[in-house]
């Protein structure tokens, strides 16, 4: 438990600084809101129409490879811990592991999904 | 009260909040933020149970994917800016019922069950479970067979996924 | 030092949560969240009982990272669904969405 | 055991005595010690950022073939603390229509994000914070929530140029991501480790004449974790003004600028640790723990300043570029050499050293070698196909 208490003062202090940084200027900086300065800033110009703008498909398809490969990669991690100990069968289960996670990256390649377009 | 109770409290009180907020609030991308506090206070949960690894992996996994999917998909499914209409349906203190029902049954299950006072025991010394949890997931007798399949399930999601979702036909 | 009820109680609230979540809400993403909640108490249980049950026995983490390739698997193919779904009908209201065919 | 051999401990032990001297028991003084530490370790990091900005601006001033700045103060030392007394007084508010709750906890997370990744950072043999054995975990972790900081600064801003920005930053940091956690793989293969300091302690050759393309395709993914130089969309000034910051001014804007000038510093740092063997440089880490650190931040400097390096040679790519780049040469290539290393490390294990190291280099500069030959075929028959045939042979010859 200790050295997760470490890493718990990290954060704490991780968050001091910046909320002290910010708080400092919040206090010191000069407060004299209008309406002009709050506006978003388009350059200059009006803004048009509303900030939600309609998506393209391609973030959810990048988003969703990388999900499947994060969680590949964490099942890989304690394989790949283990490996100087365990035999050459264990380096092909994991070859076995990779290879079929690449033939879906390679299904998403042909389909045409990971263009940008 | 000792110091550890007393941050497990802490810790459950924060995760149990945030997560009755990821239920109830109106704004959908608030809620997967509630979620990400959600899954912040569970990381901790697993730091408490000594189970370092399975902490790293909720944030790596969850944080670093889910909620991210999560927001994504809010933010494609989003026709008008703001959530208009009710968030819930009218008969939603059907659900509370049940969902109360639920937790009672539970905890009564839980605290009438014997080894529910179990003290945890101390880990053994040089315990390494990172080094363990390989030798499971590879030896052949142990859990090699749910390795692999977990790879095919995951290609299968991942096909199904972006066949179902993105088919330019 | 803390029993082991006091986290199989956090898992139950978790999960409760997670259910009430998943009646009442009307968005079908709103309703992935709270099937995300409930797949993490199931985590929370598994942890508990690895913790307090013989420690060198790995049951109960392999289990947690299996649950977590299932999660993964299942909120990539629900939003895909959901989005699918979008496309075609412009609402993720669960209520419009009960017709098998259209 | 004096001071000069192992500092932290000595140090925490006077200051138990001191603090149990006062009447305070035994657990509350040793939290106090270690907050008091990692408060000391911190704060010389935001020095060590201030004195990055200035580094930063010098460097890019050579590069430029012109001087920096060096008005105020001798060689423009005092222009860091010019920087910040502007950004500390400078008005700062909050766009119309912010969702002021996010708008305000993003740059907080975004500067805590980084700083959290030098819990695992082993600066010497007995100088350092958390030896956890997840360390590479924790490092993609902390990535993650800088990711969900940039999301949530570019939603909470209300504007559309940033929400693009945000998002189109953070596709291209989750695709590279990827490439990363392989190449962090081999790392642990070769050191049957996850933890920094195990990995420092094995690299007795280093990793870099065993894994030379892993090291490369490492700097490739961090760089663009970072989001700097070629794969710095998000700052495109001509098309996004600047990505998801732009609704920031004053200090917050000055934490994500100084977020990501440490972050820059700490993937310098993890470079050498996980390639470059770390503090070690030939014994000299055992000698002291002081001379352990001076190599250490030394070696953090040299992958700094490449990392500036390629910021300020390389033009911008563009987006559909860069993640047809990552997802169609960069991924499969990780994981093929992820494969060839597992399988060669297994091959290799009993021989003498040098064979295992030249044998691992071998395969290495293989897969190197097969990769650029698979993409010119492939690029050559893209040509064909848009040029013809004809002129392609042509202009080979």
């Amino acid at each position: 438990m200790n050295e997760w208490l470490y890493v718990l003062l990290f954060i704490v202090v991780g968050l001091i600084i910046p909320v002290g940084a910010i708080g400092v200027a919040w206090i010191i900086s000069p407060k004299k809101p209008n309406p002009i300065k709050s506006e978003t800033y388009e350059c200059g110009i009006e803004t048009v129409g509303d900030s939600w703008v309609q998506f393209k498909a391609q973030y959810y398809i990048f988003a969703l490879v990388f999900l499947v490969f994060d969680v590949e990669a964490v099942f890989l991690f304690p394989w790949a811990v283990k490996l100087g100990q365990l035999g050459l069968y264990a380096v092909i289960e994991g070859i076995i592991f990779i290879l079929i996670l690449v033939a879906g990256l390679v299904y998403t390649w042909r389909k045409g999904m990971l263009e940008w377009a | 009260m000792t110091a550890e109770q007393i941050v497990f409290l802490i810790v459950a009180l924060v995760t149990l909040g945030s997560a009755f907020m990821v239920v109830t609030t109106r704004n959908l991308i608030h809620a997967a933020l509630w979620l990400v506090a959600t899954l912040f206070g569970v990381a901790v949960v697993y730091a408490l149970l000594n189970a370092g690894f399975l902490a790293v992996v909720q944030v790596v996994v969850y944080i670093g994917a889910i909620a991210i999917l999560f927001i994504f998909a809010v933010m494609l499914t989003r026709k008008d800016a703001r959530d208009s209409g009710p968030q819930t349906h009218k008969n939603w203190w059907v659900g509370a019922l049940l969902a109360v029902a639920s937790y009672l049954g539970l905890s009564a299950l839980v605290l009438g069950w014997s080894g529910s006072s179990k003290a945890a025991a101390g880990l053994p010394s040089g315990f390494d479970a990172v080094g363990q949890l390989g030798e499971a997931l590879t030896s052949p007798n142990a859990y090699v067979l749910p390795f692999e399949v977990a790879s095919v399930l995951l290609l299968a999601a991942l096909v199904g996924a972006v066949y179902v979702a993105f088919n330019r036909k | 030092m803390v029993p082991l009820s006091w986290y199989l109680i956090l898992s139950a609230g978790l999960f409760s949560i997670g259910l009430f979540g998943v009646l009442t809400r009307r968005n079908a993403v709103a309703i992935l969240l709270g099937v995300e909640l409930m797949l993490n108490s199931v985590n929370v249980n598994l942890a508990a009982f690895w913790r307090y049950g013989d420690v060198t026995q790995m049951a109960g983490q392999v289990f947690a990272i299996i649950v977590f390739a299932v999660a993964a698997a299942e909120v990539a193919v629900g939003l895909a669904l959901v989005i699918s779904v979008y496309r075609k009908r412009n609402t993720v209201i669960a209520d419009d969405i009960d017709l098998m065919k259209w | 055991m004096n001071f000069w051999n192992d500092p932290l401990k000595t140090a925490a032990d006077w200051l138990m005595g001191v603090f149990t001297g006062w009447g305070m028991n035994e657990v509350a003084a040793q939290v106090l010690i270690a907050f008091l530490g990692v408060l000391l370790l911190i704060t010389l990091l935001m020095v060590l950022d201030i004195f990055l900005v200035w580094i930063e601006r010098k460097v890019v001033a050579r590069f430029q073939d012109r001087l920096g700045p060096n008005r105020v103060g001798p060689f423009g030392l005092i222009q860091p603390f010019a920087d910040i007394v502007k950004l500390l007084i400078k008005e700062d508010f909050t766009p119309g229509g912010a969702d002021k709750v996010v708008y305000n906890i993003a740059p907080m997370l975004s500067m805590m994000s980084v700083l959290i990744l030098w819990a695992i950072v082993p600066l010497a043999p007995v100088i350092l914070s958390v030896d956890l054995n997840v360390g590479l975990l924790y490092l993609i972790a902390a990535g993650a929530i800088g990711t969900l900081s940039i999301i949530m600064a570019g939603w909470a801003s209300n504007n559309k140029f940033a929400l693009i920005g945000a998002f189109r930053q953070v596709a291209v940091m989750v695709s590279f991501e990827v490439p990363m956690l392989a190449t962090l793989l081999i790392p642990t293969i070769l050191s049957g480790s996850m933890g920094l300091n195990g990995i420092v302690q094995a690299q007795n050759t280093w990793f870099v004449f065993i894994a030379p393309l892993a090291a490369l395709i490492f700097l490739i993914a961090a760089i663009a974790e970072l989001g700097r130089a070629p794969f710095d969309l998000s700052e495109g000034e001509s098309e996004l003004v600047s990505g998801y910051n732009i609704e920031y001014a004053g200090m917050k804007f000055g934490m994500f600028y100084a977020g990501e000038l440490l972050h820059a510093f700490t993937f310098g740092g993890f470079w050498a640790i996980l390639f470059f063997g770390g503090y070690r440089f030939f014994g000299l880490e055992q000698v002291s723990p002081f001379l352990a650190v001076a190599v250490m931040v030394f070696k953090a400097m040299i992958g700094y300043w490449i990392i500036m390096w390629i910021k300020y040679t390389m033009m911008r790519i563009r987006i559909d570029h860069m993640l047809a780049f990552n997802w169609k040469f960069l991924t499969p290539v990780a994981f093929v050499l992820l494969m060839v290393v597992a399988l060669a490390n297994a091959l290799l294990a009993g021989t003498p050293t040098w064979l295992y190291v030249s044998g691992m280099f071998l395969s290495n500069v293989l897969v190197a070698w097969a990769a650029m030959e698979v993409a010119r075929t492939v690029s050559r028959r893209e040509r064909e196909k848009v040029e013809g045939p004809k002129a392609v042979a042509e202009a080979h010859h």
